[in-house]
């Protein structure tokens, strides 16, 4: 990887397709079909770094986390932790990659036993692996919670005391507790009110600068990216089409995709000329992939070859990588 | 865990008066009452004939005050002390039968929903079977062939019943395993069976609750409709059902005898099934509809 | 402003009474809607914002809510008022809706069609003698429906989210209502899909000459669809004027912190502005002004008195003591 | 559809051949047929022979191999007790039965969709915690007693309607309604628990929006989507009715199949219990079947 410099990739993805066999159709007529959640995705992830993933409904992303979780085994291809396939794991590296990678997920209430108290949640990762005291245990959970900024006496409490930034914090004391090396976060905010998604956010900043954690962030909102990741990568049925470092793609967005999520993207400021829409249309199904780029029945600059042909993820600008035949160096 | 799970069931039943089902309450005080103390409490022995005083109506209706509240049988035995005597039979039934049900139910559900494959299809096919045939059939059909007795009516009641929580559990099993917080635990790195335990299982026995407190209505219905058939328990063990089909000839002359004992089993059941809706609403506004 | 509101909903209060008492959902809110006017109603969940649609149209969960005092006054009469038959010819031929989720408020069982006629069943419109199915296909093909033919028989969960909720503007528009209330109305869709449907929601108001009650909690949106924006906070509004005033210069402390603490591209390694705490229960509310507890500008008297809505002569104001807008007494 | 239809078919046999052998095994257990069909003094001998003649010396498997082979042609073997064949005995009996299930279930839909919709339109009224009180108290009751309640009120006191038998509508009304009384306490209160959760919908507030009448809303918007899980129970209602049969028959002394089945397994009389549980199976079977057909009529998201 040429991007990655010096610097060895604390997480790599080489050609991860995942594929479901789905069936279509009435009872006997049924077909089979692949629904190609995920098609051949390349990207790292450096240590330290905040690695965002943009996409809308349908894009995959969602996909891409649970693959990193080892959730779900990759049809093709690899997921490296520190050089590592995670799917070849054996049963012991597997708890301590369990141990080095945690996540937050979008739902907060979903997210926590309803029948646990908020002890027992946070202090879960703890019991499941490590051999501690019952005192060791409480004290870790006490440090943890005031860490997340909760007051000691919501760990007697049940999930549906709290509100919903109170919810998430408990998330990511629970995801914190045993001192991972990296965090999946999936929609870690969308559920969350604006001036309590702040809270959140501040928090998992501050949490990164302690413990020099590395974050890898899905979301559909591109502000949220913008203010937490160093590099975005930008999903579309299943391919990452572009990736780079975050401002670079702000600034210079090249996929058309991205050009018209950026735009689409509403702002508050009064000032700014608001433009029509550059595309039409919804997201495909993944189960009827078009030929060619999968952005091609959509996109504004469309040419012929891009009905025909696949682009692949090439290097546009240092660091800048994108799928798109209007980069296509023809060499 | 248990106090956890216990301690959280209590707090979700509300607060105040809304924790005490009073209705039910009041309705099934007094058969629990029987069914515990049954000939202790009972004014006469149940059994004891007395021929002179055969087919006496209510006493407090012919103005003879308390000395036989429901009137007495063709064999002059006191209505209301055998009331109270076949609670115990109604009730022993009932419970235990749908305990047992529940038991065998609640582990089928929870395997197949969880680990799926052949045990689920096992299962299911089970349950396919079983539901191409009218309950009341089945039990029919297995006290005839099976022979009556007490322990018999309760395998009946389990082998009807069972099915109902396996059904129930494995949909709710389903739906919980897909919920973020078990997804967490197997992140965290969880076991199977410490997800079962710790995770699903707290989350469904809620609704194994609810049907078990649908189904015990049904199951003294079942019982008093097998022993009114003739395959319930044997005399000398009372029961209502019995009792009601005893009175089948005494219909234009001896209102009380039918009447009595079916009061007491729509009390029961009334009772049972409201506290059933009770806890369904509580618990878990998702089942309403079933 | 020299002719009179379309719409005018003056100290509209509606309370739920629940078991633990009285929640002020909506307390004392008043805006006026002027003809062709579109004003974005932002706040966070369970500031009201939405109570104060049901209201208008009277549609309110049956039990334990009630509007309790205020006037809406539509086309010279106040709604609050009238009676339920009357109400049912106000409802989608003078006032329409668009709700929250579009995957959930078409009717499963009837097709696209089906639902976009009965419109034109329940409000015959006699200037127009053509044929139901006609006019279905025109309001679809005015939504931007492709081969609205075909559509038109098909049911609606052969459509995706975004050809949902352009059906349901087109219902809305079937009735050609002089106001259209949108609750929330790309909540559930992506962000393309958003941008395609509030163009459209933009267009159709100008052309059809609606005015437009947009629900949202995106002060982005408002920013590119409205003309003027109410800022709601727990029941109340608390700053209300044209868009490009209240997001450029706003007045109220929330606005500003609620502008503030979106996050924005580039903004790594700042800290977001945050809003300490969480919205009040409304059950048990903080004496004074709701945000107090909050606010970082608060001072002694905001804990005793509620401040009052101080308006200048452009028909902003502001529900703040420390704002500076300059108060213009009739 | 076909498919579907030839499908489900085809899981419905195999349940057929379930309950066969659920009943075959049963009866088996149940003991010597013998004993019963001859006399306490008959000859070992004569046991034997009579063993011999009904199968019954044949390893277990084989004879449910018979068993299965035979009734899949409709013979169930001769009735023990009747002397005449099972199948045509059972066959003989229904009309009786069906009947009085027909129009048992008549009563049930009609008062059940009613009461529950009109709960669901009073909700919160003195009136809709009466009928749900009222159809609280027709599940509790049991079929027998309340049967027998009936005839001794309407009967024997008042001498309004006949006490048992079969003939004119009158005979049947009883019993009928006695049937009713359960499934239509049962199916109103799902009706208004569906036809509220429909009505708390955003297509229905929708359809409010567009200004609907209430009355509109509840019967056009409302009825169809509520009804979708109602027409599961009602499925389910109508065949426990048809099992329920056996105590009503039993009570009204009405020759349908209940009785029938009741008479053969106290005489234990194996090939008529198999022919009627069989046969009422088949019909269980069958109408689950139509249930699933009319989901898609209702429900345009279903598509066999």
């Amino acid at each position: 990887m040429s991007e990655t410099g010096d610097l060895i990739p604390l997480l790599e993805l080489r050609g991860v397709t995942k594929y479901y066999p789905v069936k279509v159709g009435g009872f006997l007529k049924s077909r089979r079909c692949l629904l190609k959640a995920v098609d051949g995705a390349d990207c790292s992830v450096l240590p330290g770094e905040s690695f965002g993933i943009a996409g809308e409904s349908g894009s995959g992303k969602t996909t891409m986390g649970r693959l990193v979780l080892r959730l779900e085994k990759p049809t093709d291809g690899e997921v490296l932790f520190a050089g590592q396939d995670i799917a070849q794991l054996p049963s012991t590296e597997l708890a301590e990659y369990r141990m080095s990678v945690q996540a937050v997920f979008q739902d907060a209430s979903g997210s926590l036993n309803p029948r646990m108290r908020i002890k027992d949640i946070v202090a879960e990762p703890l019991r499941i692996h490590m051999r501690m005291s019952k005192a060791e245990i409480s004290e870790r959970c006490r440090t943890i919670v005031e860490q997340v900024g909760l007051p000691q006496r919501v760990l007697e409490g049940f999930p549906h005391e709290l509100s919903g930034g109170q919810k998430q914090r408990v998330a990511i004391a629970r995801a914190m507790i045993r001192k991972p090396r990296m965090l999946l976060l999936d929609e870690p905010v969308s559920a969350l009110d604006v001036s309590v998604r702040a809270q959140v956010l501040n928090l998992l900043s501050d949490m990164q600068e302690k413990f020099g954690l590395t974050y890898m962030m899905i979301s559909h909102d591109l502000g949220t990216l913008g203010h937490v990741s160093t590099t975005l990568a930008v999903m579309y049925l299943g391919r990452i089409v572009e990736v780079g470092r975050t401002e670079e793609l702000y600034e210079r967005p090249l996929h058309p995709y991205t050009q018209a999520l950026f735009q689409a993207m509403p702002v508050p400021d009064p000032t700014r000329v608001k433009r029509a829409p550059s595309i039409r249309g919804e997201i495909g199904s993944a189960l009827e992939l078009p030929q060619g780029c999968r952005f091609a029945p959509r996109c504004p600059r469309r040419m012929p070859v891009c009905t025909e042909l696949n682009p692949t993820l090439v290097e546009a600008a240092p660091r800048h990588r994108v799928a798109c035949h209007l980069h296509h160096d023809p060499s | 865990m248990n106090t956890v799970t216990n301690g959280l069931a209590w707090a979700r039943l509300g607060s105040g008066w809304r924790r005490l089902p009073i209705f039910p309450v009041i309705l099934l005080a007094p058969m629990v009452i029987f069914g515990i103390l049954g000939t202790h409490i009972a004014p006469y022995d149940p059994g004891a004939t007395n021929p002179v005083n055969a087919l006496k109506p209510p006493s407090w209706l012919i103005g003879e005050g308390f000395s036989h509240l429901f009137g007495t049988d063709y064999l002059g035995r006191d209505v209301f002390s055998r009331v109270i005597a076949g609670a115990r039979a109604s009730l022993t039934v009932s419970v235990v039968g749908v305990g047992i049900a529940g038991c065998v139910g609640i582990c089928a559900g929870l395997v197949s929903g969880y680990f799926g494959g052949w045990a689920e299809t096992i299962l299911m096919r089970l349950v396919d079977i079983q539901m191409s045939m009218p309950p009341i059939l089945l039990a029919l059909l297995l006290s005839a062939s099976l022979g009556t007795g007490l322990w018999m009516v309760i395998f009946v009641v389990a082998v009807v019943f069972w099915t109902n929580y396996a059904r129930v559990l494995r949909g709710e099993v389903l739906s919980v395993r897909q919920r973020d917080y078990v997804v967490m635990a197997r992140v965290l790195g969880c076991r199977s069976h410490t997800i079962l335990r710790r995770h699903i299982l707290p989350n469904v026995i809620d609704s194994a609750l609810v049907v078990a407190s649908l189904q015990l209505g049904a199951a003294v219905i079942l019982e008093a409709s097998l022993s009114f058939l003739g395959l319930g328990v044997q005399p000398p063990a009372i029961a209502w059902g019995k009792m009601i089909a005893e009175a089948k000839l005494y219909l234009a002359t001896a209102w009380w005898l039918p009447f009595f004992p079916g009061l007491a089993l729509v009390i029961t059941v009334l009772g049972a099934n409201m506290l059933g809706d009770w806890l369904r609403d509580r618990l878990d506004p998702k089942l309403r509809n079933s | 402003m020299q002719y009179d509101p379309v719409l005018s909903v003056r100290n509209l209060e509606t309370h739920c009474f629940t078991p633990k008492g009285v929640l002020k959902a909506v307390d004392g809110v008043s805006f006026d809607l002027h003809s062709g006017q579109s004003m974005g109603l932002v706040g966070e969940s369970g500031s009201g914002k939405s109570m104060v649609c049901n209201s208008i149209i009277r549609l309110l969960p049956r039990h334990g809510v009630r509007t309790v005092g205020g006037q809406v006054i539509f086309s010279g009469r106040d709604i609050l008022g009238i009676s339920e038959s009357e109400m049912r010819r106000v409802r989608g031929r003078e006032i329409g809706m668009i709700l929250q989720d579009p995957l959930m408020s078409l009717n499963p069982v009837f097709t696209v069609g089906n639902q976009v006629g009965e419109m034109y069943r329940l409000h015959p419109q006699a200037e127009d003698g053509r044929p139901i199915h006609q006019r279905v296909l025109d309001v679809l093909r005015k939504v931007a429906i492709p081969s609205p033919e075909q559509r038109a028989r098909q049911y609606p969960f052969q459509f995706s989210g975004g050809m949902r909720q352009r059906t349901v503007a087109a219902i809305a528009l079937a009735g050609r209502p002089k106001v259209l209330i949108a609750d929330e109305p790309t909540t559930s869709l992506d962000v393309t899909i958003q941008d395609q449907f509030l163009c459209l929601l933009k267009e159709l108001q100008e052309q059809e000459g609606m005015c437009l009650i947009l629900v949202t909690h995106d002060l982005g949106i408002v920013a590119e669809t409205c003309d003027n924006v109410a800022v709601m906070y727990a029941g109340r509004i608390v700053e209300v004027g044209p868009v490009r005033e209240v997001l450029m210069r706003p007045a109220h402390p929330y606005t500003e912190a609620l502008l503030r603490a979106i996050p924005k591209p580039g903004g790594r390694g700042t800290r977001l502005y945050q809003i300490d705490g969480e919205p009040p229960n409304l059950l048990d509310p903080p004496p004074g002004c709701p945000f107090q507890p909050r606010c970082a500008r608060a001072m002694p008297i905001c804990a005793r008195t509620t401040p009052p809505m101080k308006a200048d002569e452009n028909g902003r104001a502001a529900a703040c003591w420390a704002s500076d807008i300059e108060e213009v007494r009739a | 559809m076909l498919t579907f239809t030839l499908k489900r078919l085809a899981i419905g046999l195999l349940c057929l051949v379930g309950v066969s052998l659920i009943i075959f095994v049963a009866m088996r257990v149940s003991g010597d047929p013998t004993l019963l069909l001859l006399p306490d003094d008959a000859l070992p001998e004569d046991r034997h022979a009579m063993r011999v003649q009904l199968g019954l010396d044949l390893p277990v498997p084989v004879q449910f191999g018979v068993f299965l082979e035979n009734a899949f042609l409709g013979d169930f073997g001769n009735s023990i007790r009747w002397k005449m064949p099972a199948m045509s005995l059972v066959l003989s009996r229904l009309p009786a039965t069906l009947q009085l299930a027909a129009l048992a279930f008549l009563i049930a839909a009609v008062f059940g969709l009613l009461s529950g919709v009109a709960a669901a339109r009073l909700r919160g009224t003195v009136y809709d915690s009466l009928i749900r009180f009222v159809m609280t108290l027709g599940l509790a009751l049991p079929v027998f007693w309340i049967g027998l309640m009936l005839i001794m009120t309407v009967s024997v006191n008042m001498g309004l309607l006949p006490t048992s038998g079969r003939g004119t509508f009158w005979h049947m009304l009883l019993p009928a309604v006695t049937m009713a009384l359960n499934p239509a306490a049962a199916l109103s209160r799902l009706t208004r628990s569906s036809m509220l959760n429909v009505l708390g919908t955003d297509y229905i507030k929708l359809a409010r929006v567009k200004g609907n009448s209430d009355s509109r809303v509840v019967w056009k918007h409302g009825l169809r989507n509520a009804s979708i899980p109602v027409v599961t129970l009602a499925g389910i209602q109508l065949a426990n009715m048809i099992g329920n049969t056996v105590v009503v028959e039993t009570i009204f002394a009405w020759p349908g199949t209940g009785k029938l089945i009741i008479d053969a397994i106290l005489a234990r009389d194996f090939p008529v219990v198999q022919a009627a549980i069989c046969l009422i199976a088949a019909i269980y079977i069958g109408l689950n079947l139509l249930v699933d057909l009319l989901y898609g009529v209702l429900d345009p998201q279903i598509r066999y």
